[in-house]
Parts: structure tokens; C-alpha cells; sequence
């Protein structure tokens, strides 16, 4: 057991984590939640890995992770912005239990 | 001693990030959940510290702190009803579900524990070829020199979901116009506008500046300026409209308009593409990071408004 | 680095820990405030002052550590400016409490 | 004991009182008092970066803690301004 190791087998445990949120739970908000959870798993991953063995941590993983990062608040953003438009025009962001605009859509 | 101290500290750091993530995905009401993942966010930012990699810990820290609580509770704002305080589990078979999830997990920690030692150390590589990058911090060269292809890339993909969101948002009227500023309007407030603007402004240009030799660059300055002004926009300064001013459009493309005009640019000296002179790297880089740096911060204050463009609102 | 250091080396890491450890003690205080308080308005009274005085104290032990250099100045500014957001907040959240009180109480 | 060795420690005695601190988010009961979860948050994560910052001699942390600062305040006034109850301007 080394420090790496137990920050890639905390990486592993968030990845579980989001994963049985994001099938568990069908509130997309919820959703996206555990979406960004299991994301940080991952870029955990690749941070951990980063350091192992190494007297300079390797720079490489890092500016993935940074923009990566960037990106994930970014798409946040558009997913969150899909789940308010949802609620908007159904009166609930659960596109199941939203009732049909019109009967003879919903064939 | 420190082997100790270090365990303790790295430890309570694990323990924490897994209890946080879980009661981020099992709260039953969803404003604590959101408030249980805005601190997961925060703890992640301790963890990239703990981890040696302060140019991502600037990174989360800006957005964390600025950009996805805003983001977080504007949507909870809008879909804050009765309703959905209570989150029932879609499978039938939670049990069976958390126990298969379980299993991944344990697959993924022992494909951790018998991982075999790197063979290739990157670092190594970006260290040998470091002189030549420009600048002196490894991220930074990696970001515009040595990975130039990927940032290149990622500064397109960033537009994409502001586009989706002006889609998505063409027929609804600008979010925040509708909440009144009310309990937030106060001297104290404005006193914070007026301190906090200018100090962000200040050290998103140090963190620019810098990125050339110590942590910083265009994605953390562009998400400390994206802070601040979700700070604008929250006090009023700032008011979301329908339509996007010109100025902002070239604003927002401006970062891609520059990267890809260098990195053709390079190539009438007859070097492949995107392989900056070693001579002018420092300065090329710079000038290509600054224009990142206000498209992104724009990209992410947009994003936070949800709206198309923006205009002044209350005087200073 | 500091006068004090001359004549007594350790004077100089003692009062920096003890001013550290003090610093923690106040951050445990401001957590137990936080959990044991009866309402709203008391947590935030608790929080606000032990936390930001605990961050003073942190920072100024690392301070006397470091010495007459620029990161002693980083440190007072870091300090300065917890001081400004926790004290909006802390208005904020004030105000916001106080006005949910009186739509209640109208309310009824 | 080494000054690494002890600034790790103390660190890791704040991250102990953030935990403890959580608690209150579970609790509850009003929106308010979680949310002073959140500040607690800003303050002990600045205070434990500044002490990382030294025990692990990376100068750029500092840095971290000052951006935390600067906006910690964006997320107090987010929560006020968003969820005001009502849409009613207040008396």
C-alpha cells in the first residue's frame, strides 16, 4: 500500500459511486450529479497515476485534467440547461412521467 | 514522523471525498445534494493540491467556488417544486444494482493494485524537450506546445455547449431578468463588487502572466475573470439579453480565431503545423494564451447566464 | 529570518506553532458551534467569527515563520479577503434569514 | 518532529473538523444553515491549502487559497439571489 494506491482505489470507489447514481436515480439533476461524480473518478485516475514514482510529477496528465475539467463545467452547463427547459415546457424534468403534449403524439 | 502525519492527512482526504460523493448521490432532498457536491468539489480541489498539481487545483478551485454553485442553484431555482424533494430509485432491484456497481469497483481496485510500473515516463520527455517549449512551467508547455493538437480542439469543443444552451434557450426569456435583486441589494455587496472585480481582473492577468513559469494559464485565468463576473451578474451589474452583441461574438471566437491563425501562421516557414519557432514560443504562446483567456472566461460567464449576450445594468 | 532568531532559534518556531495550533483550536470551535447552536442566526455568529479568526491565526504564524518576505503579504492578503467574502456572506445570509422571518410572520 | 510533519498534522486536523461540520448539511433543517455549510468550506479549505502549501514547499498553493477567497462570496450571493422563496420583492 502506497499513497498512489490509495487514491486510485479512491478514484475506483467514487467511479462505483456516480455509476449507481446515474442508473439508480432517474432526476436528471441527480443525474448529472453522478455523472460528475464518476468524471472526478477519473481525473483522479489520471492524477494519481501522475505522480507514481516520479521526482517531478509528469505534466502531461495534468493539462488533461485542467482543461478537462473546463469542459466537464461546460457540458454541466448544457446538460443543466436542457433539465430547466424540460421543466419548463412539462412541468417536470422526468421526461417518463411528463404528460404527453398532445393525444395524438402519443401513439 | 512526516510518513505518519502524511497517512492521517491522506486518509481522512479519501474517507471524506468517498463520503461526500456518496451523500452527493443517495440525498433524498436535492438541495442538499447539491450542497453535498459543491463541497465534494471543494474537497477535490484539496486532493489535487495533496497530489502535487497546484495548475489544476487553480483550475477547480475557480470554477468550484465561482461557477458551478451559481450554475447548480440556478437550476435548482427553476425546478424547486414539492415534488421533487423525493427521489425513488428507478431499478426495482437496487440491491442487485449496487451489488453489480460493486463489482466494478472491485474490478477496477484490483486492475490499481496489480498495475504494473509506467514504462514510459512522459515526464522525462517533456523535461529533455522543455528548453525549447518557451516557457519554463511543464503544464503550460504541454497545454500550447507539445499537445497544441488537443487545446486547440478543446477551445472548439467549448463553444459547442454555449451553442447548444443559445439553442435550447432561444424562446425563453433571459433567466436571471426575472429574479428580483432584492435581499442582495446592499452597500455591503457593492463594496464587494467594487474590491473583488478589479483583484480578479489583477490576478487573472498574474495567473496569465505567470503560467509561463509557475502553476497558472489561459483556463485558470479565464475561469477566475468567469467568477467575477458571475459575481457581476448576480449583483445586477451585468444583465443578460436575447440577442449577442457583435463585440461578443468576437470575444468568444477570438481565442480559436488566433490559435489556428499561429498555428498556420508557423507553417509559412515552412515547419509543420502548430510547431512554434523555439525563438518566438514564449511570445507566441503568451499572445495565443491571452486571447484564450477571454474567450473562455466569456464562454463560462455565458454559460452561467444562460443567456445569448449581455449588457451593463446597474451603474458601479 | 526574524530578529527574534538571533538569540533564540526555537523562540521563533514555538510561538509560530502555538499560534497555529490556537488557529485549529478556533476552526474545531466554529465546526462544534456550527453542529450544537439552536438556530440559524447563532451558527452563523459562531462560524463566521471562530473561522476567520482561526484563519488569522494560521496565517499569521505562518507569517512570523516565513518572515519580512512577499508570501508573509500573500498570507495577510489571503486573510483580508476571507475576511470580506465571509462578512458579505454572513450579511447576506443575515438578511436573507430575516427576511424569510417577516414574510412568515406576515404570512400568518 | 519535523515542521512538514506538523503542518501535515494540523492540516489533517481541519480536515477532521470540515467532516464534522458536514453533519450540519444532513441536519438541516432550513436552507440557510446548510448553506453556512458551505462557508465553513471556504474558510478551512483556505486555511488547510496555506498549510499544505508549506508542508509540501509548492508556493503555487498559496495561490489556490487566494483565488478561494476571492470568491468564496460568489457562492453566498448566488444562494441569496437564486433562492429567494417567492418571487415577491421582500418588505
Amino acid at each position: 500500500m502506497n499513497p498512489t494506491l490509495l487514491f486510485l482505489l479512491t478514484a475506483a470507489g467514487l467511479f462505483g459511486i456516480g455509476l449507481y447514481g446515474l442508473l439508480a436515480y432517474r432526476h436528471p439533476l441527480r443525474q448529472v450529479l453522478a455523472a460528475n461524480v464518476m468524471a472526478n473518478g477519473v481525473f483522479l485516475v489520471f492524477i494519481a497515476l501522475a505522480r507514481r514514482g516520479l521526482a517531478n510529477p509528469d505534466p502531461v496528465p495534468h493539462a488533461m485534467v485542467l482543461t478537462g475539467i473546463v469542459i466537464a463545467v461546460s457540458t454541466t452547463a448544457f446538460a443543466l440547461a436542457i433539465i430547466k427547459q424540460l421543466h419548463r415546457t412539462s412541468g417536470s424534468p422526468d421526461p417518463a412521467s411528463a404528460p404527453p403534449p398532445s393525444a395524438a403524439v402519443d401513439s | 514522523m512526516i510518513d505518519w502525519s502524511s497517512w492521517l492527512f491522506d486518509g481522512l482526504l479519501a474517507v471524506g471525498l468517498l463520503l461526500l460523493a456518496w451523500l452527493t448521490v443517495i440525498s433524498a432532498d436535492l438541495f442538499r445534494a447539491i450542497l453535498f457536491f459543491i463541497a465534494f468539489g471543494l474537497f477535490m480541489a484539496l486532493c489535487w493540491a495533496r497530489l502535487a498539481a497546484p495548475d489544476v487545483a487553480l483550475a477547480e478551485a475557480a470554477i468550484g467556488a465561482g461557477i458551478s454553485g451559481a450554475l447548480l442553484l440556478d437550476a435548482y431555482r427553476v425546478l424547486s417544486a414539492p415534488t421533487l424533494a423525493a427521489a425513488p430509485a428507478l431499478s426495482r432491484l437496487p440491491g442487485l444494482l449496487a451489488l453489480l456497481l460493486g463489482g466494478v469497483t472491485g474490478a477496477l481496485s484490483w486492475v490499481f493494485w496489480r498495475l504494473p510500473p509506467p514504462v514510459l515516463a512522459l515526464d522525462e520527455l517533456v523535461q529533455a524537450r522543455l528548453a525549447d517549449s518557451g516557457v519554463s512551467n511543464p503544464v503550460t508547455a504541454v497545454l500550447l506546445n507539445f499537445r497544441g493538437y488537443d487545446t486547440l480542439l478543446e477551445a472548439a469543443v467549448l463553444l459547442l455547449p454555449l451553442v447548444g444552451v443559445w439553442i435550447i434557450n432561444r424562446q425563453t426569456p433571459a433567466p436571471l431578468e426575472s429574479i428580483p435583486v432584492g435581499v442582495t441589494d446592499s452597500p455591503l455587496v457593492d463594496t464587494l463588487v467594487h474590491l473583488v472585480t478589479p483583484l480578479a481582473v489583477l490576478s487573472g492577468a498574474y495567473l496569465l502572466w505567470a503560467g509561463a513559469h509557475q502553476p497558472g494559464g489561459a483556463f485558470q485565468a479565464g475561469s477566475v475573470l468567469a467568477g467575477a463576473g458571475a459575481l457581476l451578474l448576480l449583483s445586477d451589474r451585468l444583465r443578460p439579453t436575447a440577442t449577442p452583441q457583435a463585440l461578443l461574438i468576437l470575444g468568444l471566437i477570438l481565442g480559436l480565431v488566433i490559435f489556428c491563425g499561429l498555428a498556420l501562421g508557423v507553417m509559412a516557414d515552412g515547419s509543420p503545423l502548430l510547431r512554434y519557432p523555439p525563438a518566438h514560443a514564449g511570445l507566441l504562446i503568451l499572445v495565443i494564451e491571452t486571447a484564450l483567456t477571454i474567450s473562455i472566461a466569456l464562454t463560462l460567464l455565458l454559460l452561467v447566464s444562460g443567456a445569448a449576450g449581455l449588457r451593463w445594468g446597474r451603474r458601479w | 529570518m526574524t530578529w527574534l532568531e538571533f538569540g533564540f532559534p526555537w523562540l521563533t518556531t514555538a510561538i509560530a506553532w502555538t499560534l497555529i495550533i490556537l488557529g485549529a483550536l478556533f476552526f474545531m470551535a466554529g465546526s462544534v458551534g456550527l453542529l450544537r447552536f439552536p438556530d440559524v442566526l447563532t451558527r452563523l455568529h459562531a462560524l463566521t467569527k471562530a473561522d476567520n479568526l482561526g484563519l488569522g491565526l494560521i496565517c499569521l504564524g505562518l507569517a512570523w515563520q516565513a518572515g519580512f518576505t512577499p508570501v508573509a503579504f500573500k498570507l495577510l492578503l489571503i486573510w483580508l479577503l476571507a475576511l470580506l467574502s465571509s462578512s458579505v456572506s454572513c450579511h447576506l445570509v443575515a438578511r436573507y434569514v430575516l427576511h424569510a422571518a417577516a414574510r412568515e410572520q406576515r404570512r400568518d | 518532529m519535523s515542521h512538514s510533519a506538523f503542518y501535515l498534522l494540523v492540516a489533517g486536523f481541519l480536515l477532521f473538523s470540515l467532516l464534522l461540520g458536514l453533519a450540519r448539511i444532513y441536519l438541516g433543517p432550513e436552507p440557510a444553515s446548510r448553506l453556512l455549510v458551505a462557508q465553513l468550506f471556504g474558510t478551512t479549505t483556505a486555511a488547510v491549502l496555506v498549510l499544505l502549501a508549506e508542508a509540501m514547499s509548492l508556493p503555487g498553493l498559496r495561490d489556490v487559497a487566494l483565488l478561494f477567497t476571492l470568491l468564496a462570496a460568489v457562492l453566498g450571493v448566488a444562494f441569496v439571489r437564486l433562492s429567494s422563496p417567492g418571487r415577491e420583492t421582500p418588505p
